[in-house]
């Protein structure tokens, strides 16, 4: 019953409307950003409190160490254990609303230029990976929508497999068959060309296997849609339809799940840098745990919320960009 | 003995799976300190090098290999990159005197070099010092110094420099704990002249030349020291013959070539600068992904080598083969006699009977472990090993079992006496052991089943597992302890290294709390006569063989693999750390 | 028809797969200016049809043919690359709904473009001038501005014009439009069939396809009637309008309700055993009070549901508040039908949520037989409910899809929903369930189906049965038919009324379709933007409309010729 | 991990493309496997006689073959009925670890649904907060404060696949709350109570069942995962990712070692997708 937005109203509005329209959809995104910061920096805090064991032993090299007390106090004082817990929460949050996400436990460094050292790495692959994954996506998806029973039965079926696929088995199969078998890719990556190719592969190839899925499915329903068969009336040919129109409907879903995609290419980025040896975030991450190295935990899991939630205004930003009606709303 | 004892201080590293049997090794300095008194008698000291010279044969038997292959290549190249892949988590720092692991040991020995080393005889050599003599009464030691040494940093080596290493050592700020407990009875040091130095000890220490051998204790410049350890942690200065040049964390550590080096060891096969550029030290914990690395001459040079992949590179044109077992006590399992069921010998002997180790070794280690019957390592040359007590004897463990009063089954096979299981609660740490150790264990545990032993198997990271043995919560485990000399004894066995230090942990994990063996293991260390200390040892360790407390498995292992055109590599023969100045590309 | 035929059609026939074919010997010619309306019900083939005559019968479509030429050239068996080569060049065509038909995410002056892009030479600048061009041709005011717009961002009629434009953009000698007016208001369709009529005036051939004989009867020449996949009559638009041959082609013209006086029977013979037909109706040629003269006395007595004020408005998404409903009030009088009338947004159906009390009122009041019904809670509302019964336009959606029809009716009959299957079909369930099924003329068979599995028309019986359940007075219907066929939408106004009679139940009828309201009301109620725009008795309103806005939507109702 | 989340969203359109129920030969493939998995779940024995924990030294590391048709392992064990005994361990952390999810989704959506915009704006923001953690992110945090193991990393698992199901319930809630014929049951009398029972649950929880399908497929693929990475089942377990974890060493020599436990994973999630999808379309089309 909404009264539809007419050019006469709108130009009622004047400029300053849409303009504080804008800043205030600004304000809001803000806020809610800060907000899942703060909420992922405490979950976190109170999580890693519940973890057993002196924190300060920790410090010191875990529980197999030989800390004299006066050690363990003086790591105590120096690292704030001994406040009550909640004086310690607001001097995290106050140390990470200044950026500062202290001192890994483990690695003899501060957390913040260690983390950022790694995220580098980690966004390339994650990157790449998300870019491969589109491309084989999409070559899949229009591959199998071309016609034919054969061709979607292959891709349904491509898809479903390749999205079955879990990253450390496919990644030492890839290892065994290119590295040791055939030879000629390399099994530990690096940041040349030839030391990508595996680790992109596994985190691509099954993240492609999800949005073929996708893109496949919203692909046909384009393709079945009335303003298709308009362009076709007009002339355009199959691939006219596919590429100035039904491609980029196909892909709207499928660049909204980019944001979830690349969480889970975090989550792969674990196994992936553990297994190829790639320095990253998921390595540090994994070390971090297993070595309850708390403040570098932290600063992971922060820096990932940072760059999840950046990830998701991206995603929304070009989601924008190909579809314009979601500007209005 | 107690605030010695148990070194376990692993600074802040921790370590990934392979990186096993290297861990403890860094501690080893700390307990020679006790087993080494009779150095001070020069005359003795000879007879118990040629014991040692034993020992050295079996570094020997590898370091030959490779030395044969120099012969074939021709004469030695300048130039190249070698990478080394390290199975290691990497160090936080690579300054060994903080801490003091072995993975810093490892990489440190490319660019740090030792006051002395020793050959593959056994033998100090000099290095750094050129000589050393100690006072009659053993309370003061005086080094003289090479006097054409600088550090890399242009910093002049001398008698100075070796006092403000000693103090960085001794710092509680600097949280050495390796080269700390190594100086333990190091009461100063004086500059007598700019090359000579003289170390005033509290009482006699016999170990001081064996402490000042290792990497953990070498010289760095006086200049780098005054930085922040944050800066000297990222590139420490030596006089060695690499420098570090760069370190990206969780990436690599390159070394480039020190072109002023003047100081190898007595030992070295060549004098001057290494042959290398440069060195690329990386850290690949995935043992698969790191030999695929070397299959695939990505990396030149692996640690940690697991036992499949030595017999595919044994069958390989391209890959060689290097095996330098540490010194120490041997991999084995102990058996916590403190509590019930291990309480009783009976108990204790029927496990050790129904465990088939001999198959489970060979097929596991595939001919690249030599099952061991003592509680040293057989480079030891004080070892004692007896076969016949750890024969595989289901029938006889099944006997054993029935006398302790174990004699019912229940339903799913196992031993039960007055309703309780003969459960054996068994924490593996997945940072020490190998994975073919951690098949041996469970090889152990289906074959102890059969008499009727349920083995419960607990893999733990390193944090659960240190926890599982402080709370006494454990009836077998295995934890792997170097240290040169039979001192190691008294440190694993001897009733006082029951009692825990305040974080929890104590080195006599067996629990054997026997009088005799105290006494036998306290005369011994105090016993300077070699022939009627060995006899003392023998004694101690056929009682802990005899009291069926330990289950010995093999070496402790340290295997590297290289490729073939990688001539020249040797590991130092103090704690079996490669050594890469004179390796060279034979492209 | 002329020598020079822009489309000669002989024996067309298309199937689809292995099932039989769908279009089954069709045949048609189109000379150079002339309309003709191909009209059926929805599967009659006519959009088959339509499409087979530009190759986009489908990708597994088999289409044959005696003749098949356009423009005197036989594009039987065209490969792909050669029909694209004459679609949008030598014949265009406009789909129903330009909301979707244009591509959403571009701006309608691209979508135009594509045309001239994909068959013409001319470059960007000459193209953007040749869009606006078209823009102004079919009417759409201040080109420049909405050139850039998408088809969200139009009202239905421009964008309707701009998916013209856009099949116009090459003077096409053949036009086709698949319902093209369908889903507009009535002004706007009028306006539509009036640029249609235009360009048909251009000299361009016209192919109009639509299941609505009265729309067609605006601007077509010649109708083709179409029946399971045949054409069963042709003539000239008067001629088969007004004296139709065939058998449904007669029952198709007599299902239009518009100016059929209230209780006239809409549904011919085919439907009739539906139900009994009282036909004597005592309320056509009584003078009864209307809304719009209250005798107070009688309204009294005979008011049974009043609308005083009624308000309600909803919030925006940038939080202001729009008035759906604004200040509407009107009365319901037993045993009559009230028809709501109005264009999509003028607060129909809001009005009719608020008077089922879904909605809360903002101001005013409703009024049942002269009780409080909206101000008072739901938990006393809700003894009151059954008197008061809803059926929907969206059959489908108002019933839950994991219930059978027998679930559905027997849970409306009030009773807690037998939950075992025996008590379901226990007898006495069951011969409730038939008497209720008897009476809008379903079988029991329909039983155990689920309402997925019905046709829409049957859906509809359903959810009226569902109303008539709980033994209502009255029945608010919003939009009951607007998505059946016209044959089912007489079957289904016939049974209304039939019902109607029966339970002398009083009706809200609520509809976009002047046609239909006219047919089923008493009074009449003619809102807009939310407002009242004029009430009074159906007779008074539908010839003589005081508002202008009345009139101008009535003039613009599509009404059969004679 | 919310993988599924986006299954559940793909069976929803996919659903609507109005696609003819094909995938005959896949469905029947998966039913095929679907039988074996379960066999090899509830009667392991009835497939693999063996004992999945014995141990033939002198058989390590043989290749497949007529006798060892998967091969064998470093102790000799026979890999096809490790991976056959296997199966129960996969499948109940599937289903425990999907039944957790499940079961805390229904809990959130229900509450973000239901229970007026406070809560549900309350909800949202903390699923969007548990969202800004990936799935393994949040799992390896759970594993660090409670330890690693099969149960924790179970419970990790169902955890982080947890705001997912919330998502999708709460929307699925959403749109039944405003479907038509939960208006027609108010105009029909029914009390909120009689409508959130008869209509709004049956209507919401129903496609679970697909989705719990789906999501146990993926559940198994991460618990293994964390297995791989030496916080899940402990070897010698004859838990799938346990497995690879311990073939992984060698895998250079012994490449079926790691091979065929990998190959049931992804064969097992591949028919939980088909299986889900198939008895979607169905419901769909009954």
């Amino acid at each position: 019953m909404v009264e539809p937005v007419t050019p006469a109203n709108r130009r009622r509005d004047g400029l300053a409307r849409p303009v504080f329209r804008a800043l205030g959809r600004l304000g809001a995104r803000l806020a809610g950003a800060i907000f899942v910061l703060w909420a992922v920096a405490s979950i976190t805090f109170f999580a890693v409190r519940l973890i057993p064991g002196d924190p300060a032993q920790a410090v010191l090299g875990g529980p197999g160490s030989q800390a004299s007390p006066e050690a363990l106090a003086a790591v105590s004082a120096e690292y704030g254990f001994d406040q009550p817990v909640f004086t310690q929460y607001l001097t995290q949050l106050g140390r990470l609303a200044t950026g500062d996400l202290g001192r890994s436990y483990s690695l003899n460094m501060d957390v913040g230029p260690l983390v950022l050292d790694q995220l580098g790495g980690t966004l390339l692959l994650a990157v790449l990976a998300l870019s491969l994954a589109w491309v084989i996506a999409l070559a899949l998806a229009t591959w199998s929508t071309r016609g034919g029973l054969v061709a979607a039965r292959v891709g349904s079926s491509l898809e479903i497999v390749a999205a079955a696929l879990p990253h450390f088995w496919l990644a030492t199969s890839l290892i065994v068959v290119f590295s040791i078998w055939i030879g000629v890719l390399p099994p530990i990556s690096t940041d040349s060309l030839a030391g990508l190719v595996l680790p992109v592969l596994t985190l691509a190839v099954p993240l492609a296997g999800f949005l073929g899925q996708i893109m496949r499915e919203s692909l046909l329903i384009a393709l079945e849609s009335p303003f298709v068969l308009s362009a076709r009336a007009r002339g355009e040919s199959e691939r006219g339809v596919r590429w100035v129109h039904a491609l980029r409907h196909a892909s709207l879903p499928a660049i909204s799940l980019s944001g979830w995609a690349f969480g889970s290419l975090i989550s792969g980025a674990v196994v992936v840098e553990t297994i190829f040896a790639r320095p990253g975030l998921g390595r540090t991450l994994l070390n971090a745990v297993t070595l309850r190295d708390v403040p570098v935990v932290i600063g992971v899991v922060m820096i990932v919320a940072v760059a999840y939630i950046l990830m998701t205004l991206l995603t929304d930003a070009v989601s924008r960009l190909v579809d314009p009606r979601l500007r209005l709303s | 003995m107690l605030q010695i004892g148990p070194s376990i201080d692993f600074g802040p590293i921790h370590y990934w799976i392979e990186s096993n049997n290297c861990i403890l090794v860094g501690y080893t300095s700390g307990k020679e300190t006790h087993s080494m008194h009779t150095w001070s008698n020069p005359h003795r000291a000879v007879r118990a090098v040629t014991g040692l010279a034993l020992a050295g044969l079996f570094l020997t038997g590898c370091t030959a290999n490779d030395t044969s292959n120099i012969a074939d290549t021709g004469d030695p190249v300048s130039g190249g990159t070698l990478t080394y892949a390290s199975g290691d988590a990497e160090p936080s720092c690579l300054d060994p005197h903080v801490g003091g692991n072995f993975p810093q040991g490892m990489i440190a020995a490319q660019y740090l070099e030792s006051l002395v080393s020793r050959n593959s005889a056994g033998q100090i050599i000099p290095w750094l010092a050129e000589s050393w003599t100690p006072s009659p009464d053993g309370l003061t030691w005086d080094f003289t110094l090479r006097g054409d040494v600088s550090f890399t940093d242009g910093t002049v080596f001398d008698a100075a420099a070796v006092q403000a290493n000693i103090a960085h050592l001794r710092n509680p700020t600097t949280l050495s704990s390796t080269g700390y407990l190594a100086l333990g009875k190091v009461a100063s040091t004086e500059v007598v002249s700019p090359t000579v130095v003289r170390f005033i000890m509290t009482e006699p220490d016999s170990a001081l030349l064996e402490s000042l051998s290792q990497v953990w204790l070498a010289m760095e410049s006086p200049a780098a020291l005054e930085r922040s350890q944050d800066e000297n942690c990222v590139a420490p200065v030596g006089t060695g013959p690499f420098i570090v040049d760069s370190w990206v964390k969780q990436s690599a550590i390159t070394l480039v070539r020190n072109d002023d080096y003047v100081s190898p060891p007595a030992d070295a096969d060549h004098s001057g600068p290494a042959y290398l550029d440069q060195v690329i030290w990386r850290f690949i914990p995935d043992s698969a992904s790191r030999y695929a690395a070397l299959q695939a001459g990505q990396v030149d040079v692996i640690d940690n080598a697991q036992p499949d992949t030595i017999v595919q590179a044994t069958q390989s044109d391209s890959i060689e083969h290097l095996d330098s077992p540490r010194p120490g006590s041997s991999n084995r399992i102990e058996l916590n006699s403190g509590k019930a069921p291990f309480n009783d010998v009976r108990v204790r002997e029927a496990f050790i009977r129904s465990a088939n180790v001999d198959d489970a070794v060979s097929s596991l280690f595939q001919g690249t472990a030599t099952r061991s019957y003592s509680a040293l390592s057989s480079v030891e040359s004080t070892a004692v090993s007896d076969p016949t007590l750890f024969g595989y004897d289901p029938s006889a463990a099944a006997e054993l079992l029935d006398a302790a009063g174990w004699g019912e089954t229940d339903a799913d096979g196992y031993r039960v006496k007055d309703g309780v299981r003969l459960s054996v609660q068994f924490p593996v740490s997945t940072n020490q052991s190998i994975p073919a150790e951690q098949s041996v264990f469970e090889q152990i545990q289906a074959t102890a089943k059969e008499t009727g032993f349920e083995v419960k198997l607990a893999p733990l990271d390193l944090s659960s597992w240190y926890a599982a043995l402080a709370t006494n919560d454990y009836d077998a485990v295995s934890a792997p302890y170097t240290k040169v000399g039979p001192d190691v004894l008294r440190i694993l066995y001897h009733s006082d290294s029951i009692v825990p230090a305040p974080s929890g942990y104590f080195a006599n994990l067996a629990q054997v709390n026997d009088p005799q063996i105290d006494e036998l293991l306290t005369t011994a260390a105090s016993t300077t006569d070699v022939a009627e200390r060995t006899s003392l040892y023998a004694d101690a360790q056929n009682r802990i063989l005899a009291g069926f407390y330990i289950l010995p498995l093999y070496d402790q292992q340290n295997h590297y693999l290289l490729r073939s055109d990688v001539v020249g590599l040797r590991t130092l023969p103090t704690v079996a750390v490669p050594t890469l100045y004179d390796a060279w590309l034979n492209r | 028809m002329s020598a020079a035929a822009v489309l000669s059609v002989r024996a067309l026939r298309v199937g689809f797969g292995a099932s039989a074919p769908v279009v089954r010997g069709v045949s048609f010619e189109l000379a150079a200016g002339e309309c003709l309306a191909i009209v059926g019900e929805s599967g009659s083939g006519k959009s088959v049809t339509a499409r087979s005559l530009l190759g986009l019968a489908g990708a597994n479509a088999r289409v044959e043919a005696d003749r098949l030429e356009l423009g005197g050239q036989s594009v039987l068996g065209l490969t792909d690359r050669a029909w694209r080569v004459r679609r949008g060049k030598d014949v265009g065509l406009v789909l129903q709904d330009a909301l979707v038909s244009l591509d959403p995410l571009r701006p309608i002056g691209r979508e135009i473009a594509d045309s001239l892009r994909l068959h013409t030479t001319l470059g960007a600048a000459a193209r953007a001038r040749r869009v606006l061009e078209l823009l102004d041709a079919v009417g759409l005011s201040n080109p420049e501005l909405q050139v850039q717009k998408r088809s969200g961002q139009l009202s239905g009629g421009e964008r309707q014009r701009a998916l013209i434009a856009a099949a116009i953009a090459l003077n096409p000698p053949l036009l086709i439009a698949d319902e093209p007016t369908t889903a507009l208001d009535v002004t706007v369709q009028a306006q539509i069939l009036a640029l249609l009529e235009q360009i048909k005036l251009s000299g361009t051939a016209v192919l109009l396809v639509s299941h609505d004989l009265a729309v067609v009867s605006r601007i077509a020449d010649r109708v083709a009637v179409m029946h399971d996949g045949l054409l069963i009559e042709t003539g000239r638009t008067e001629r088969v309008l007004v004296a139709p041959q065939h058998e449904q082609t007669r029952r198709m013209v007599a299902a239009v309700p518009a100016d059929k006086p209230r209780g006239t029977r809409l549904s011919l013979a085919a439907s009739m055993p539906l139900a009994p037909a009282p036909i004597v109706s005592a309320r056509a040629d009584s003078t009864r009070p209307t809304a719009s003269k209250p005798d107070a006395a009688v309204v009294r007595e005979t008011v049974v549901l009043e609308a005083i004020g009624l308000s309600h408005s909803f919030r925006r998404p940038d939080g202001s508040r729009q008035l759906a409903v604004d200040d509407v009030s009107f009365s319901l009088l037993r045993g009559h039908t009230l028809g709501i009338v109005g264009e999509s947004g003028s607060g129909k159906t809001t009005t009719a949520r608020l008077l089922l009390a879904l909605l809360p009122l903002e101001q005013g009041d409703v009024q049942l037989f002269g009780q409080a019904w909206s101000s008072v809670s739901e938990k006393r509302r809700r003894r009151r409910r059954a008197s008061v019964g809803a059926i929907y336009q969206d059959s489908l959606g108002s019933f839950d899809p994991r219930w059978s029809v027998g679930e559905i009716l027997t849970d409306a009959l009030g009773r807690a929903l037998p939950q075992t299957r025996s008590a379901r079909r226990s007898p006495e369930n069951l011969a409730r369930l038939t008497t209720l099924l008897d009476e809008v003329g379903l079988a029991a068979t329909v039983l155990p189906r689920r309402p997925l599995e019905l046709s829409g028309g049957q859906r509809q019986r359903v959810g009226i049965a569902r109303a008539l359940a709980g033994r209502p007075d009255i029945l608010i219907c919003d939009e009951p038919v607007s998505s059946l066929d016209v044959s089912v939408q007489a079957q289904v106004l016939d049974l209304l009324d039939d019902v109607q009679r029966e339970r002398e139940l009083s009706l809200i009828f609520i509809s976009h379709d002047l046609g239909v309201v006219q047919h089923v009301s008493d009074e009449v109620v003619v809102m807009r933007s939310g407002r009242v725009v004029e009430s009074g008795s159906a007779a008074r309103v539908f010839t003589a409309p005081e508002h202008a806005y009345s009139a101008q939507l009535l003039a613009a109702v599509p009404r059969l010729p004679g | 991990m919310s993988d599924l989340a986006q299954q559940a969203e793909l069976t929803t359109r996919s659903g609507q493309s109005g696609q003819p129920l094909r995938l005959g030969v896949a469905e029947g493939m998966a039913g095929v496997l679907g039988l074996f998995l379960l066999i090899s779940a509830v009667a392991p024995q009835f497939l693999a006689p063996g004992d999945p924990l014995g141990i033939d030294p002198l058989a390590a590391f043989a290749p497949p073959s007529f006798a060892h048709g998967f091969g064998t392992d470093e102790s000799g064990r026979d890999i096809y009925t490790r991976v056959v005994h296997g199966t129960q361990y996969s499948l109940v952390i599937g289903v425990a670890a999907t039944a957790i999810g499940l079961g805390l989704g229904i809990v959130l959506g229900t509450l973000a649904g239901m229970l007026g915009r406070v809560v549900d704006f309350t909800v949202n923001r903390f699923l969007e907060v548990l969202f800004a953690f990936p799935g393994l992110l949040l799992a390896l945090l759970f594993i660090l404060v409670f330890g690693p193991g099969v149960a924790t990393a179970t419970i990790a698992v169902g955890l982080s696949t947890a705001p997912g199901y919330a998502r999708i319930i709460r929307g699925q809630l959403i749109a039944v709350r405003g479907a038509a014929f939960v208006e027609a049951a108010t105009v029909l009398g029914r009390t909120r109570w009689q409508i959130l029972l008869r209509h709004i649950l049956p209507n919401t929880l129903a496609p679970l069942f697909v989705l719990a399908t789906l999501g146990v497929g993926q559940a198994i693929v991460w618990a293994a995962t964390l297995s791989y990475l030496g916080l899940g089942a402990e070897p010698p377990t004859a838990e799938w990712g346990a497995m690879l974890s311990a073939g992984r060493t060698y895998i250079t020599s012994a490449w079926w070692m790691s091979f065929f436990p990998g190959l049931f994973i992804v064969l097992t999630a591949v028919t939980a997708t088909v299986l889900g999808r198939s008895i979607d379309r169905r419901m769909r089309h009954a």
